[in-house]
């Protein structure tokens, strides 16, 4: 099946209209491309799920503003999928009955593992902002801006032994979110590889993870000069004020999810002094690009950006390069005959995007490369 | 043989002894009561003969066999079925329900049968509900069969509590107090019910009561106790005028 | 000298449980309900001391007193509205509303406070102590947490045991009708019982917050489940008991974290408090349920 | 009192209409869905209905009959949902026939489950009350722990397991050795065999079998328990046993609703919210808000909770963004409106007005 | 005017009417028995009296304020006990605590302390027993324990309900006893028994209750010759 045009029964927003009556009311530049994304809204995780809806409203909005697409507007909804792989299932088809054409999958790698499992059965063209399971788009009409698990887990073992940053090394991880667990997984292969000493391999999991004084004094004790983060930020944040409170002063390094600390409402950047991370995509980075894109997201939402808007604003991007790419005039095109033009497309192009240049192989996977930053003075720097 | 033979038989609570070496022979088919002050012990003994408490001395057998250290339920099943002195009914299903609870070990069927409703799943039932229904015509009770248990007054739950206990076909039935709460009409009532059960189902029968018309009425033979311990035992009208459980307990 | 320092942490993890449970048990004991919402009120208590502490510059004791008040006000508003019309249902209907006031108090905050951590400045500014050359040091908010911990336990306690409106809580807790044949008024003893496990939730909040300095809408909820478990664990209603339970619950997690497995200690915390219940079955400090046949 | 004897099961017919109204939900179900106007979300709500009923349902078996407090259900569902999980990817080359593949994990899923049950209910059943709710709480938080420090692999030297790291576990991944379970990873890849007719088949079997169990000798005997526990063991009921069976059955059931849950989603793995307390605690509400002991209402209670917050997605965005607040709302309302006294009184008053006629027919029944 | 006035009571549990518009009266330092058999409806009026149960409708006037709206412990506060049925202690509680909390209402110290002497006197068990859990005491331990508590409270009025239950004889008679010396230092009594013959021989006047409705009344030694009541409650 795969129309939007039976949707009868949806109620309509304010700029929400069905396709085939935007394409007779809004004149010269006809209808819209629905995008729909999933993402937990409420619950523990909510602030990331928040990051993409903003992230990729913001890009969308920019794009109506320039004129849309091909002559037509782009339109996107969020369904929350409260970090839960069953209600990302229902999410996703409450977004098809909306009409979506084009699908963000989910911002969690569990939830958009099962999402996509519907997109590609459905030949939905899927893009994740920041699903990093392999898992999580391992279908041909699946895609991602950001980088995988093993990525990043070899990439940042790979820089320590590069840089010489360090040989005993332990690690923080949360043994109960995949994006964690995996990181670590692939980052203790490759530093063996690189002879790296992981002198102790701390879990805590998300039932209890705000005391981290036992993981720290491990840590100590096995003589760690490194710890390796890769967690995301406000874990970390008191991670490093427990470390400075009991006089630990090891170098900390982080992965993407360690992006956002410093904006953190009432943060003590001083804490964060000398963090470094290996990341596409840093707010504070002084590029063209991504100060446009931090001051107009600060001023629409009132926030700092952090790597999953970022992500989200460039997977909108990616789509609209894509659809151009692709050459797709007619916006009522169902989304089946869409993912066939687009999963092509997105091999072809380049998006110079805020997370870096990306382009993308055709089994989804981007390229593009981190940046290593150190914290300075309560400031991003590249390394 | 006398059916309950009870032997130096004894319990304490922390400091307190509670029951003091008892000893008690009741023969098969007697009407036997137990009487004494408040706090004399009579219904801890009926605890020690349930098994709800374990005596720290002594020993009790029923038809010769040693019952102490048994479970409960172990006991139940011996023969021993009791009513209590606060009544204990299950209060949220039907009469009938109650007395079936009751039946639960004489008509058996298993889970499985009960599950998939298997033959012997009506059959068992079927006999469940007639001999039900006969007990609580026994009681007077069969037109409340359907009335839920805690919405009967006071009086007809002792007479539940009692058909209850018979339905388990016990060789010995112990009533704690079952005439507390009635009016004399209704005691009245009740002994012919007591009597009638014991001629009935040849039941032998040990009750604990402080209204002394029915004690006196339908015991046969009765043991005072008093701080735990024997105080005078024999026949009723012998007992009722021994001078010493006249001071400690009947008063003038 | 390691082993000190994994207790030494252990007392401090458990000293936020035991303020939780503090309050847990006072309305668990005496309301004889489960009050799930509880993590929640601490949580709010975290927002209301940050905002007026961070966002609209108020000394920090004004803070923390404005915290207490609202949440006490607060506990009593969700008290009235919430739990009050259930007091002839059963307790698993009070419970099942608790959990519903729970989702609405975070949802709430979601909305109000965004998803976004906010880091909390620690309200005490006690200097650490530092022991055996360093090796072991105590924050200054463990020992604030443990002082001010031990001295509710005592002066509940007291309050409980020793007072008028104390005595009627143990009476409530133990039959309402026959409780205000007493003469004693049930809603209102209830409602002062919510008061003040409210205004306990809110100095929980701002300790547990002062030293775990992250937040947001979640915090509250799973603490509130370990407080919960502390307050079993030392025995259900008791006030010391709670307060060995939490401890204990954060020695035993640290611990086992430290020597036995950080992906297990979870499962560890709990096969304890299994191993111990079933060895006593009313908790630490739990008194024997008395039932006479 | 003829008619009352034969007339075996006086809850005969009200569980015939439970069940009834399960058939005409399904046919409409089914008519709507056939005439192709339903749309994704509702279709995709149908399954995780039918497992959300199966697991009221049955945790209504020890919450309303048997009168104990669980919290550590969804415990139960995570061994069911994990074992035929894993069977399932194990014969997935060998057993071609998919649907007697699915019968099997789902059978092999809630023994195993019941097993669980077993082990979990033999210590746990000599506490009381709170007590056991926590201890039950804490069984299901370690089944998730380990199940979250769990790999599992299959290579040809058959199935390896390991924990904490999934280093230690050697598998031989040159000839086809695959990591099944892969710790927090879970596990992915469980073929999707779950639909609602099965479901709905499952629903079936689980509303008669708890139903026939109650209103047999073992259920009356977990009633009576649950009423009062020492004249229970009066007349000779063997307390343990039979709150065992109760347990067992119900965890039983739990793995069942737990093998259609893993086969109906692409990826499986335990957190708080499936799996953990959050998820024990969201079915109880169900059974809470149902009625105790009253299955027809674990049903509704289960559709309308479920369905409400996913329906709300489809208003528009003032609606949708608050929906978890709403929700939260609702519930507590609905709670209150269930059990305020005040509020029960005028609404019996009101159905009254309305049963007038059929007052004296009761009457006349409880004569009999 | 009356002490307690109740006119046209009616009550329900649920659909079921269980009280059927009962009134009756009780003067200042009478002794009223209210008799009647097994579901009469004799604790049910007690309870709607003391504030437990709420009315469907009529009333019921103490001492000219009317008790139908009024919460329980303000009734308490008022002056009424109630020595419910099935007794009611504190079960978890010791005996002491018990006691205490019967004076709940009362701040006067050192006459709690009297009181409590006296009811220690009536009842020397309790003395010997104030450290004991009240759960575990015997039946006829717990009903002296629900009568004392009751009395702690120096009421006006105290509704009894049943108080010679479980009992031994010899304390039976002694609760009568106790009964009328409370009545005759000046507290009002309003007393249900089952044991009529006793509760007549010290009442002053008599409610007989069926099903609901009282159906007789009157002087209490005129009815204990009445040829109905002697059948039908004393067993004669
Ligand atoms: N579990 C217990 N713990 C402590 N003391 C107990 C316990 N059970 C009974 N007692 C005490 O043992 C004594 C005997 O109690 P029991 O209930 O047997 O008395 P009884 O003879 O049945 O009295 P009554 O006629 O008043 O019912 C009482 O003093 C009681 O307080
Ligand atoms: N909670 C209840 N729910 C429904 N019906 C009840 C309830 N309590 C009592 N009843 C019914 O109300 C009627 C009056 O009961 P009540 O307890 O007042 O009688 P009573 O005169 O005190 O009897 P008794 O002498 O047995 O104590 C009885 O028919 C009883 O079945
Ligand atoms: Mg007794
Ligand atoms: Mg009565």
């Amino acid at each position: 099946g795969g129309n939007n045009t039976d949707n009868t029964d949806n109620t309509a927003t304010e700029n929400t209209t069905t396709a085939d009556g935007a394409s007779e009311n809004t004149g010269a530049t006809g209808g819209t491309i629905k995008i729909g994304a999933t993402g937990p809204l409420t619950g523990d995780t909510a602030v990331y799920g928040k990051a993409v809806q903003n992230g990729a409203q913001l890009a969308v909005d920019e794009i109506n503003a320039a004129g849309g697409v091909n002559g037509y507007q782009l339109e996107f909804k969020m369904q929350d999928d409260e970090n839960d792989v069953e209600k990302a299932a229902t999410a996703y088809n409450a977004l098809k009955d909306w009409g979506m054409q084009i699908s963000l999958g989910s911002v969690t790698s569990k939830p958009c593992i099962n999402v996509n499992s519907y997109a590609s059965q459905d030949n939905m063209f899927l893009l994740t902002p920041s699903a990093t399971a392999v898992e999580s788009i391992n279908t041909d009409n699946a895609f991602r801006v950001c980088f995988s698990d093993p990525n990043q887990g070899a990439k940042s073992a790979e820089y320590i032994s590069q840089q010489g940053l360090a040989t005993k090394i332990a690690v923080i991880y949360d043994s109960s979110d995949p994006y964690s667990s995996g990181i670590y997984n692939t980052f203790k292969a490759e530093a063996e590889k690189d002879g790296l000493e992981i002198v102790a391999a701390e879990a805590f999991t998300s039932d209890a993870k705000s005391d981290f004084s036992v993981h720290l004094q491990k840590a100590q004790s096995a003589g760690a000069e490194l710890v390796f983060l890769p967690i995301y930020y406000q874990e970390a944040s008191l991670i490093l004020q427990q470390a400075k409170s009991k006089g630990y002063e090891p170098l900390f390094f982080g992965c993407d999810g360690l992006d956002g600390i410093l904006a953190m409402d009432n943060f003590d950047t001083s804490l964060a002094e000398g963090v470094m991370l290996l990341t596409p995509f840093a707010a504070d980075a002084q590029d063209e690009k991504t100060v446009t894109f931090v001051s107009a997201f600060k001023e629409k939402f009132n926030e700092t950006p952090n790597q999953f808007a970022a992500d989200a604003y460039d997977a909108i991007y990616a789509i609209k390069a894509a659809l151009e790419k692709g050459n797709v005039t007619d916006p009522t095109m169902n989304y089946s005959d869409l993912c066939n033009i687009l999963k092509v497309a997105m091999t072809e192009i380049t998006v110079e995007g805020v997370t870096g240049t990306i382009t993308w192989t055709a089994d989804g996977e981007p390229n593009k490369e981190p940046k290593g930053m150190i914290i300075e003075d309560g400031a991003y720097k590249a390394m | 043989m006398a059916l309950l033979e009870v032997k130096n038989l004894g319990i304490s609570f922390g400091g307190l002894r509670a029951v003091d070496g008892l000893n008690l022979r009741i023969e098969k088919g007697t009407l036997y009561g137990l009487i004494g002050p408040n706090g004399a012990g009579k219904t801890t003994v009926f605890n020690l003969l349930t098994g709800v408490y374990k005596p720290t001395i002594g020993t009790f057998a029923l038809d010769g066999e040693v019952l102490n250290g048994k479970s409960q339920a172990q006991i139940n099943h011996k023969g021993i079925a009791r009513t209590f002195q606060n009544i204990r009914l299950f209060s949220k299903m039907s009469v009938l329900d109650n007395v079936k609870v009751g039946l639960h070990n004489n008509n058996k069927y298993s889970s499985f049968a009960g599950v998939f409703r298997l033959p012997s799943y009506f059959k068992q039932e079927k006999a469940m509900n007639k001999e039900a229904m006969d007990i609580l015509k026994v009681f007077d009770l069969d037109k409340e069969a359907s009335v839920t248990a805690e919405n009967l007054p006071y009086g007809k739950q002792r007479k539940l509590e009692i058909a209850r206990a018979l339905a388990t076909h016990p060789k010995l039935l112990l009533l704690d107090e079952p005439a507390a709460g009635m009016n004399p009409n209704e005691t009245e009532e009740l002994m012919k019910t007591i009597r009638f059960v014991r001629d009935e189902f040849d039941m032998t029968i040990l009750l604990i009561e402080h209204d002394m018309r029915l004690v006196s009425g339908i015991c046969e033979q009765l043991t005072v106790l008093n701080f735990g311990m024997e105080l005078a035992k024999g026949e009723t009208s012998e007992v009722l005028n021994n001078p010493e459980v006249i001071t400690a307990y009947l008063g003038e | 000298m390691e082993f000190i320092s994994y207790l030494v942490n252990g007392i401090s993890l458990g000293s936020i449980y035991a303020l939780i449970a503090l309050g847990y048990t006072m309305v668990y004991g005496i309301a004889k309900m489960l009050n799930f919402a509880h993590g929640d009120v601490i949580m709010i208590g975290g927002y209301v001391v940050f905002t007026s502490m961070t966002t609209m510059g108020m000394p920090t004791w004004v803070s923390i007193l404005i915290g207490i008040v609202f949440c006490t006000l607060l506990g009593v508003v969700i008290e009235k509205v919430a739990y009050k019309p259930l007091r002839n249902a059963t307790s698993l209907a009070v419970l099942i509303t608790a959990i519903g006031m729970s989702y609405f108090l975070q949802n709430l905050a979601l909305i109000v406070f965004g998803a976004g951590g906010k880091t909390f400045t620690s309200v005490v500014s006690m200097k650490p102590i530092s022991l055996f050359d360093g090796q072991v040091t105590i924050s200054g908010e463990t020992i604030v947490t443990i002082i001010v911990s031990v001295i509710l336990m005592i002066v509940l306690t007291l309050f409980v045991n020793r007072t008028k409106p104390g005595r009627a809580m143990l009476a409530v807790s133990e039959d309402r009708g026959a409780a205000q044949l007493m003469g004693v008024n049930v809603n209102r003893t209830i409602s002062l019982t919510f008061a003040i496990g409210s205004g306990l939730a809110a100095v929980a909040g701002v300790l547990m917050c002062s030293s775990y300095t992250t937040l947001t809408p979640y915090i509250g909820a799973m603490p509130g489940i370990r407080a919960f478990v502390a307050a079993v664990f030392g025995g259900i209603g008791s006030i010391p008991g709670a307060m060995i339970g939490g401890i204990l619950i954060g020695i035993i997690e640290n611990l086992s974290k430290a020597y036995i497995s950080s992906q297990l200690s979870d499962a560890i915390v709990f096969a304890v408090l299994i191993i111990v219940l079933l060895v006593k079955p009313t908790g630490l400090m739990g008194k024997k349920i008395a039932e006479k046949v | 009192m003829k008619k009352n004897v034969s007339n075996l099961n006086p809850l005969t017919k009200k569980n015939l209409i439970t069940l009834l109204m399960c058939v005409v939900i399904f046919a409409i179900v089914q008519i709507w869905q056939a005439s192709g106007s339903m749309g994704s979300l509702y279709q995709g709500l149908l399954v995780p209905i039918c497992i959300y009923i199966i697991m009221a349902v049955s945790l209504n078996l020890v919450v309303g009959y048997l009168g104990e407090l669980s919290l550590g259900h969804a415990g139960f569902m995570c061994v069911g949902a994990y074992v035929s999980s894993m069977f399932s990817i194990m014969t997935q080359n060998t057993i071609g026939n998919s649907l007697l593949r699915f019968a099997i994990a789902i059978l092999i899923g809630g023994i195993c489950a019941a097993i669980f049950g077993i082990i979990v209910g033999i210590p746990v059943l000599r506490l009381r009350g709170d007590y056991l709710a926590i201890v039950t709480l804490a069984f299901g938080e370690i089944i998730k722990n380990i199940v979250n420090v769990l790999y599992v692999g299959v290579d040809n030297n058959g199935v390896q397991i390991a924990i904490e790291n999934s280093a230690n576990i050697n598998l031989d991944y040159a000839n086809g050795g695959k990591m099944i379970l892969n710790g927090p990873q879970g596990i992915t890849g469980t073929p999707r065999d779950s639909t609602f007719v099965i479901g709905f088949i499952l629903v079936m079997i689980t509303l008669i079998v708890i139903m026939n169990f109650v209103n047999s000798r073992t259920g009356r005997a977990i009633t009576a328990i649950r009423d009062n526990r020492i004249a229970a063991a009066s007349v000779g009921i063997n307390v343990t046993k039979y709150k065992l069976i109760a347990f067992a059955l119900a965890a039983f059931f739990a793995g069942v609703a737990g093998a259609l849950y893993s086969h109906n989603t692409a990826s499986l793995s335990a957190t708080t919210k499936n799996f953990g307390y959050m998820m024990s605690i969201m079915v109880l509400v169900y059974v809470v808000l149902g009625g105790m002991a009253s299955i027809r209402g674990s049903v509704i209670a289960t559709i309308i909770l479920y369905a409400l917050p996913e329906v709300l997605r489809q208003f528009n965005d003032n609606i949708n963004n608050y929906r978890m607040l709403i929700y939260a709302i609702i519930l507590i309302v609905m709670m209150i409106i269930n059990n305020n006294d005040t509020i029960k009184d005028k609404l019996n008053i009101f159905k009254s007005k309305f049963k007038r006629k059929k007052v004296p027919k009761e009457t006349k029944g409880a004569e009999v | 005017m009356a002490m307690l006035e109740v006119s046209n009571l009616k009550v329900n549990y649920g659909m079921i009417q269980a009280i059927k518009g009962i009134s009756f009266k009780v003067e200042e330092g009478e002794i009223i028995a209210l008799i009647g058999a097994n579901g009469a409806g004799k604790t049910t009026t007690l309870h709607t009296v003391s504030g437990l149960l709420k009315a469907r409708e009529g009333s019921i006037l103490f001492n000219g304020k009317e008790l139908t709206k009024t919460q329980p412990h303000k009734i308490v506060e008022m002056g009424m006990a109630h020595v419910p049925e099935g007794r009611r202690i504190f079960q978890q509680l010791t005996v002491y605590e018990n006691l205490i909390l019967g004076a709940y209402t009362r701040s006067d110290k050192k006459e709690i302390a009297e009181n409590l002497e006296m009811i220690y006197k009536r009842f020397p068990r309790l003395e010997e027993r104030k450290k004991q859990i009240a759960g575990t005491l015997s039946g006829g331990e717990q009903q002296m324990l629900a009568m004392g508590r009751a009395l702690m409270s120096n009421p006006k009025i105290v509704l009894m309900d049943e108080p010679s239950m479980g009992l031994s004889p010899l304390l039976v008679s002694e609760i009568f006893d106790i009964i009328q010396s409370i009545n005759k230092s000046g507290t009002t009594v309003l007393l249900v028994e089952q044991n009529a013959k006793k509760a007549l021989s010290i009442a002053n006047r008599a409610y007989v209750l069926e099903t609901g409705k009282i159906v007789l009344e009157g002087d209490a030694k005129e009815l204990m010759n009445n040829d109905q009541i002697k059948k039908a409650y004393l067993g004669e």
